[in-house]
């Protein structure tokens, strides 16, 4: 498995390998990406034919890299008589400062060369190596040489310059360097993509701050550390953590090219672009940091909510987005990504997201503007998300290219019976009924205190205490002592042991006798690897330490189990999960991956990587956030800030300062008095 | 008389040696020819060395044929090398071998580093 | 024969409040070419309320496109934001305005309700599981 | 560079790729080593007969590390179905734990195959490849594959074995296997080294720590080991942590030579694992105040290796320290001179300066006096051997010119000693830090002589001689114009007048007239020495000025650790802490090991060191490093029974204690503290 390092700016990337060169890779998807289409498939550096060798990559920033190269394989027998620094920077356009250094003691002549080429690929063909259908053309023109891919009237392009004269040809450029000894030299090549829209100009330049220098970046960046209150703490390892998301927070953040709005990215290299509920997610986790956040995502979301059924598309009225693609393919509708609908959690999970931040925020004239909205989204939960009549939402693909699983878990085998069967559409998964619960409990504090409907109020809450009742009838499993993964088209009971009955902790559906039962099975194996607790146990059929949503560790997952835990008073449990995931944490350096593999910990010394998990990833990043907001124990209430420590000795004092809400700014202190008994 | 005797009956008049002063044992040295195996006996006792043929057991068992012990007794092979090739095969303590460093001359023609410089001429 | 998007403008006024966010205000014009002349389609949206005329007026939104795409979209074979991604649609101005708008569309010819779908494959049976259930 | 794994014990280790498999090839040299020889070149796990990738490494321990596996290219949207671990320790043979693990729900059938081959290289055959002069044989045999190489009398041997039921062919070993859902199989396998000597049986059997030892006894043997160490507690993050590495990597670089006892510190891992008398000396000098049990045995080995006769082909020379022993074919066939060889015009004086203040720290004149045979050859070998024109300096001339060393100083590169206009100087070279390591050897040995040996009269012409040299030494040595000291002298007894980092260890010697050293100082910490990250072993605007040249340009942390010691000893407090400082910054990007050197670039250019592409980490005098630094900021001394602690910390560091430093006075603790307050901000943040 290569190397691969990477910068990135909102929804714009460059994954290169150890040395900074791009080299088509079937596996992963090298090269500088913007919008999900590639602009630069290769992207070599060699030295007289030679090939370089990194002594060092510098990380600098997360738009920011540097790369100290030698040609040829070091060796410490043979001394390098050049050494070249390279170094990147993104923002708008891909910059890559090139410096060669004579170490010798005489002049020398060099021809350094950057093979270049550009396959305008989709994020996905990256991954399928399909071929695009459309023209591919190169032009090498004056102090310049242009890539183009033409489709129809769809034109991208990637256009190269440099600030060094330099010799172009279709497939890159070259400098005949003389330097002197002792001398240095350098150049700076500029890459910039274009997407062609209203009279041939970049669709992208109506986009405020869409072309950034650095030092603005650096400003924006140091605001932004700013703005997000202090963490001072005795573990090291969690401030790290902290730190780390509050960068790759900032990092993952784009305009958005139709909506307008600051986006959030959802994860490094395969999902650079807008999902919803990770949106919503990320929103209520950094909500007591970062409260703009929710509110962007809430807005995009309500601006792009579901308006007429479209099978191709899995949407339907009401309904909140599964995803936005920029790419070609959508837009030719090879794919549904342009504006896909097929999650059934996205909708709920809307609502709820609407009603914290308001609880938060104070900002009741955002919960006014999205009466509508919020409406119909409810609506959906009743009509089309209730597919079966029976009162609970359930989902099934209709799109030709949508995914056979619409809750968190969408790989196609997440949902199945213990002994492996998988069930009959549509499904139900448990954690969308808590969901819908908890979204319908909420509403009704809304629609009372806000859109003044006491009557609706009345109706929401009677229907929530009914689905309450009928799912702790319908989903537990008396024998067993946990609650079903979720009901066949059948109504039978699909009884695998899985993560998703934390979510029912955190929506409140769990009656108050059963919390005890589930909590332990949450944190005791099968399920609680010692490093998180496995989307899957380890018991089960389709159990895999290395399976994407069948037995993989989700950080976010873990992070909506812990604040579940609290809910219902398990603090001790709750804290030796933020214990494990801060822990983990340590061996990313801070940042949190998508997933990590499900082996028990006795058996590592490490958490093992999930292969090619997407790194930073929103939802990760948010998770530190989340897990000190459940180990200081804040909840809005009113207009004042509760706080209830409970925080593992381990972790030891706490302080959180300048905690942003409608009550202004406050401090939060906590110190360790939890003890644990050592994993 | 052929080195490996010489060598042998030299230890015998050699002046005591300081290097050696803390070191007591016996070093059995078995020098095969096609015919027959000649041993030598070498006691080393507080600096003083006494080289005789007598055949008796050891605290250390040198075992190698006698031409390439000649070679040795030269100076002309190493015996560290000639360990490690397992052209000599010692049993017991191999310390006492090591210190067959200590009586064993260096290689024939072996220059003075003075000398080495001063003769840069003639190289 | 008909003319969808006439058709389509039509709907709009008559059912804009059942179509549009009751907040939703704001101007757009729809610029469609075909063969060589542009029709204009000036839309006024306040408070859900549509009025549609076919002044040449400035707009927060300017929308241009094929007549014939146009067409598609207003019976719902095409989707705006998909034709905008390939550049068959470009816009200036307040883009999420059309966004915004684009819930006025239909839905892609003879689109059902999935739930009727359901109910045909399980002949209502989760209603009548939850009535058993009930007693 | 393609990241590389080592586990070893002793000079017994393994090299793979990080998925644990071995291939040979010459710029990545990997395999199991044992004696210098390669006994395994190709170690390559394939399932079904495809290769594997790596999740994740864990190095458990120096003898201990663990692979996670899956086959083929692991990728985002496919769940691999099968998962491999791999276990492995080296305690004298090589083991290796396979377990594959089915997460199926249905059984598999699959073949799991090890491609096995040795081409028993010699370690100095392994960057070019050379004809084998003898045959290799490869045997099958029911139960285990043994893979033998034969030249003449010289015997080396693999043997590999497996616990669980397997076909071994000419080319390896495989299994063929049925895995059940979710179960899982695994077997142990096993690979013995032979050397073979007296009776065929395997030579090292001679030395008592060699028998293989289970991961349990060196474990117990590492906690030992740190538990006798001092314990530091510091507000500087970076440097507890740098010292625990060094702690755990200077018990991993202890082997034991074949004839000797007690382990001694080697050179570097993985390829230098064997001694070096420059490196041991140095890297036991560092780390008295922590680990002394090092530096006796390491006196004792070196004394019985001293050279006794002259030899050309290995520059030995009465009373000379050795500078490097190797056990390899190309060795035993007296091809290579390291059986042993002397070329190095440094360890002799070394060894006295050791042996000194080792007696200063542990009191243990006993050895002293065993010793002072070969205390007085080695001082008489400075004036008689090393003195090579006659004029009472330290001179060196390799008379092996086949394979021997042209630089006999530390910086052995062939570019390393130049004029500043970059020429290089004729032979024979005497470079500055020889006359000091003499200097110091000679007041030293006069000490010695005095306390130990009740000989008045060798101290007091000892100290003479000293006098002497350290007054000629200022007069020939000292650069008036540039007010620095020459690198060397050359032939004509003129100067070579590159600045360059060596002059720091005049300082460290005491060699230096007080009225200069304030002028040495000043440029050890100016712009064109002193980089940011460490004082470069040249100086920036010099002819042979390289950032990435090995001994022209790159800064070696050894160096700047002697150089700070040396600052100390003439009361340069805040340039010592500067460079103590700046050390243990650097320490923090290489995870607390500092690399043998790294890049000489500016540190405004650089927000990392740039690391120098290196055969070795650890390596003995890097880890010895943080040590000393510490003895330094401390400012430990012995004086008679006690132990002076005299701290100089820099602002920031914080407070910092090193409890029960052991020696003459039994155990003791030392205290200080810098004044300003340590700042947490991680790396990425401080722009």
């Amino acid at each position: 498995m290569k190397e691969l390092l990477g910068i990135l700016d909102g929804n714009t990337f460059m994954l290169s390998d150890s040395r900074g060169d791009v080299d088509p890779s079937p596996d992963y998807p090298a090269g500088l990406f913007a919008w999900d289409t590639r602009f630069l498939s290769k992207w070599v550096l060699t030295i007289d034919g030679e090939r370089l060798h990194a002594l060092s990559t510098d990380d600098l920033q997360y738009f920011e890299s540097r790369f100290f190269l030698v040609p040829g394989e070091p060796t410490h027998y043979v001394d390098a008589k050049t050494s070249v620094i390279r170094h990147r920077s993104l923002g708008g356009a891909f910059e890559e400062r090139l410096t060669v250094l004579n170490h010798r003691d005489e002049p020398v002549v060099l021809t350094l060369r950057m093979e270049i080429d550009s396959d305008f690929a989709d994020v996905f063909d990256a991954r399928e190596a399909r071929s695009l259908p459309g023209r591919a053309a190169k032009f090498v023109e004056p102090g310049r040489l242009r890539l183009c891919h033409q489709r129809d009237r769809h034109v991208s392009e990637t256009i190269v310059t440099s600030t060094e004269p330099a010799e172009f040809d279709t497939d890159g450029l070259t400098f005949r360097i003389e330097l002197d000894a002792h001398a240095n030299w350098s150049t700076t090549i500029r890459a910039i993509g274009t997407i062609q829209g209203a009279g041939g100009r970049d669709v992208r330049e109506n986009l405020h701050g869409y072309e950034q220098v650095r030092p603005e970046k650096q400003r924006e960046l140091r605001e932004w550390l700013g703005r997000a209150p202090k963490l001072t703490c005795d573990s090291e390892t969690l401030e790290d953590a902290y730190r780390r998301s509050l960068i790759d927070l900032a990092a993952l953040q784009y305009t958005g090219l139709t909506s307008q709005v600051r986006l959030l990215a959802t994860g490094l290299p395969w999902y650079m672009t807008v999902f919803g509920r990770h949106s919503l997610i990320t929103g209520f986790q950094t909500l007591p940091f970062m409260p703009e956040i929710a509110r962007n995502a809430l807005w995009v979301l309500a601006l792009l909510q579901g308006g007429r059924i479209d099978d191709f598309r899995d949407e339907e009225p009401g309904k909140i987005l599964h995803e936005i693609r920029y790419g070609e393919p959508g837009g030719f509708e090879d794919t549904p990504y342009t504006t896909y609908y097929g999650t059934a959690d996205a909708t709920p999970l809307f609502v709820v997201l609407l009603d914290e931040y308001e609880r938060w925020t104070g900002d009741a004239d955002t919960v006014r503007l999205m009466e509508y909205e919020a409406r119909s989204a409810l609506r959906w939960l009743d009509t089309y998300g209730n597919l079966m009549d029976d009162g609970y939402v359930w989902y099934e693909c209709r799109s030709p290219g949508g995914l056979e699983n619409q809750g968190w878990k969408d790989s196609w085998n997440a949902i199945s019976y213990s002994d492996g069967r998988l069930p009959g559409k549509p499904r139900a998964s448990c954690e969308l009924q808590g969901y819908a619960y908890d979204a319908k409990m909420r509403a009704a504090r809304l629609a009372r205190r806000f859109w003044n409907d006491p009557a609706y109020a009345d109706q929401l809450e009677r229907e929530a205490a009914d689905l309450r009742t009928r799912f702790n009838r319908d989903f537990w499993m008396p024998d067993r002592g946990y609650y079903a993964l979720a009901l066949d088209a059948e109504g039978g009971q699909v009884d695998a042991l899985a993560s998703n009955m934390g979510h029912l902790l955190w929506s409140g559906i769990v009656e108050e006798s059963r919390a005890g039962q589930v909590a332990d099975h949450l944190l005791s194996r099968p399920l609680f690897s010692g490093w998180g607790v496995r989307t899957l146990a380890d018991d089960q059929a389709w159990y895999n330490p290395i399976g994407y949503h069948t037995g993989a560790i989700w950080p976010w997952d873990n992070s909506i189990i812990a604040l579940g835990l609290r809910r219902y008073g398990f603090a001790e449990q709750a804290a030796r999960l933020a214990v494990t995931m801060v822990e983990a944490s340590r061996y990313f350096g801070g940042r949190m991956p998508e997933a990590f593999a499900g082996y028990d910990r006795r058996l590592t010394k490490y958490p093992v990587q999930y292969p090619r998990a997407c790194s930073p990833h929103c939802s990760s990043a948010g998770t530190p956030l989340m897990l000190l907001r459940t180990l200081l124990g804040l909840r809005p209430h009113h207009d004042h800030l509760t706080i209830d420590p409970a925080i593992p000795e381990a972790l030891g004092r706490i302080e959180l300062i300048g905690i942003p809400g409608r009550w202004g700014r406050t401090d939060a202190f906590g110190r360790g008095r939890v003890s644990l008994d050592p994993e | 008389m052929d080195p490996t005797t010489e060598f042998f009956e030299g230890l015998n008049h050699r002046p005591p040696d300081p290097l050696l002063g803390r070191i007591r044992g016996t070093v059995r040295f078995e020098l095969e020819s096609d015919t027959d195996v000649d041993t030598w006996l070498l006691v080393l006792s507080a600096g003083s060395v006494s080289a005789t043929q007598t055949d008796r057991a050891a605290d250390c068992t040198v075992r190698t044929d006698r031409d390439y012990f000649n070679r040795i007794a030269a100076g002309e092979a190493n015996p560290f090398a000639a360990l490690l090739r397992n052209r000599v095969t010692v049993q017991g303590k191999l310390t006492l071998y090591s210190y067959l460093n200590h009586l064993v001359p260096g290689p024939p023609g072996a220059h003075e580093p003075r000398d080495w410089v001063r003769q840069r001429g003639q190289r | 024969m008909a003319d969808p998007t006439a058709e389509f403008f039509a709907r709009v006024e008559q059912r804009g409040p059942d179509l549009l966010p009751t907040k939703a205000r704001g101007t757009l014009r729809f610029d469609l070419r075909r063969d060589g002349e542009v029709d204009h389609w000036f839309v006024a949206i306040n408070r859900g309320n549509v009025l549609v005329s076919h002044e040449l007026r400035d707009a927060d939104c300017v929308v241009a496109t094929d007549k014939a795409l146009f067409d598609r979209c207003a019976l719902g074979e095409a989707q705006v934001v998909a034709a905008y991604n390939r550049n068959d649609v470009t816009v200036q101005g307040n883009l999420p305005l059309l966004l915004m708008f684009r819930r006025a569309f239909p839905s892609p010819p003879g689109t059902r309700d999935p739930r009727e779908r359901i109910r045909e494959r399980f002949a209502g049976r989760g209603r009548e599981r939850e009535r058993e259930r009930q007693r | 560079m393609k990241p590389l794994v080592s586990i070893l014990d002793g000079n017994t280790f393994v090299v793979s790729d990080n998925r644990g498999d071995i291939d040979p090839s010459p710029t990545f040299p990997t395999g199991l080593f044992s004696f210098d020889t390669r006994f395994l070149s190709k170690w390559e796990l394939t399932v079904d007969g495809k290769r594997l990738s790596v999740l994740s490494v864990d190095d458990l321990q120096y003898f201990e590390s663990q692979f996670f596996l899956v086959p083929g290219e692991p990728t985002h949207y496919v769940d691999a179905k099968l998962s491999v671990i791999r276990h492995r320790t080296i305690g004298g043979s090589f083991q290796e734990e396979l377990t594959v693990l089915n997460h199926r729900d249905e059984a598999v059938e699959l073949t799991v195959r090890l491609n096995v081959e040795s081409d028993f290289a010699d370690l100095f055959e392994i960057k070019d490849v050379k004809e084998k002069v003898g045959g290799t044989t490869v045997l099958v045999e029911a139960d285990r594959l043994r893979l033998c190489y034969q030249r003449e009398t010289f015997r080396r041997e693999a043997i590999v074995t497996s616990t669980a039921p397997a076909q071994f062919d000419q080319g390896g070993v495989s299994f063929a296997l049925r895995i059940g859902p979710h179960q899982q199989w695994q077997t142990r396998l096993r690979v013995e080294t032979l050397v073979e000597g007296a009776g065929g049986r395997d030579i090292r059997l001679s030395i008592q720590r060699h028998h293989s030892r289970s991961p349990e006894e060196l474990r117990q043997d590492l906690d030992a080991w740190l538990d006798r160490a001092p314990k530091l507690s510091s507000d500087s993050e970076p440097l507890t942590e740098t010292y625990e590495r060094s702690l755990i990597d200077l018990a991993a670089l202890r082997y034991t030579p074949l004839v000797s006892g007690p382990p001694l510190p080697a050179a570097g891992l993985p390829w230098f694992m064997t001694m070096f008398g420059r490196d041991s000396l140095i890297t036991c000098l560092q780390s008295l105040p922590f680990t002394p049990e090092l530096a006796g045995p390491t006196l004792r080995y070196l004394a019985l290796a001293q050279g006794v006769s002259l030899d050309d082909f290995r520059e030995r020379e009465p009373g000379k320290i050795l500078h490097e022993v190797r056990y390899g074919e190309s060795t035993a066939f007296e091809e290579q001179p390291h059986s042993p060889y002397y070329g190095s015009a440094d360890s002799t004086p070394l060894f006295v300066i050791l042996l000194d203040e080792y007696e200063r720290w542990s009191g243990d004149r006993e050895l002293v006096q065993t010793l002072e045979h070969e205390a007085r050859a080695a001082l008489h070998w400075i004036d008689r051997y090393a003195d090579l024109m006659g004029n009472g300096y330290v001179w060196f001339e390799r008379r092996n010119l086949r394979n021997g060393l042209e630089n006999q100083c530390w910086k052995d590169s062939w570019d390393a000693i130049s004029y500043s206009d970059g020429r290089l100087p004729a032979f024979p070279r005497a470079t500055c830090e020889l006359q000091g390591y003499a200097y110091d050897a000679k007041i030293r040995g006069a000490r010695l002589a005095r306390l130990c040996w009740q000989d008045l009269v060798y101290a007091e012409q000892l100290e003479r001689e000293a006098a002497d040299l350290k007054e000629r030494f200022n007069r020939d040595f000292w650069v008036s114009d540039g007010e620095y000291y020459a690198l060397a002298l050359d032939t004509e007894g003129g100067q070579v007048d590159a600045l360059s980092s060596n002059m720091g260890h005049l300082l460290w010697s005491g060699i230096v007239d007080d009225d200069r050293a304030a002028k040495v100082a000043e440029h050890l910490l100016g712009p064109r020495l002193f980089s940011g990250w460490g004082v470069r072993t040249l100086a920036e605007g010099e002819g042979r000025y390289n950032p990435i040249g090995y001994h022209v340009g790159t800064v070696w942390p050894f160096d700047n650790s002697l150089i700070a010691w040396g600052l100390r000893r003439y009361g340069f407090r805040h340039e010592a802490g500067q460079i103590a400082e700046a050390m243990i910054d650097a320490g923090r990007y290489f995870d607390g090991r500092l690399p043998e050197a790294f890049a000489g670039y500016d540190r405004a250019l650089t927000k990392y060191p740039v690391q120098y592409p290196t055969a070795c980490s650890p390596q003995a005098w890097s880890t010895g490093t943080p040590m000393l630094l510490i003895r330094t900021l401390l400012g430990l001394d012995p004086h008679g029974e006690h132990l002076v602690v005299d701290p100089a910390l820099p602002e920031g560091m914080g407070r910092m204690e090193l409890l029960d430093i052991p020696g003459r006075w039994g155990l003791i603790d030392a205290f200080g503290r810098g004044r300003a307050e340590h700042s947490r901000t991680p790396p990425h943040l401080t722009e």
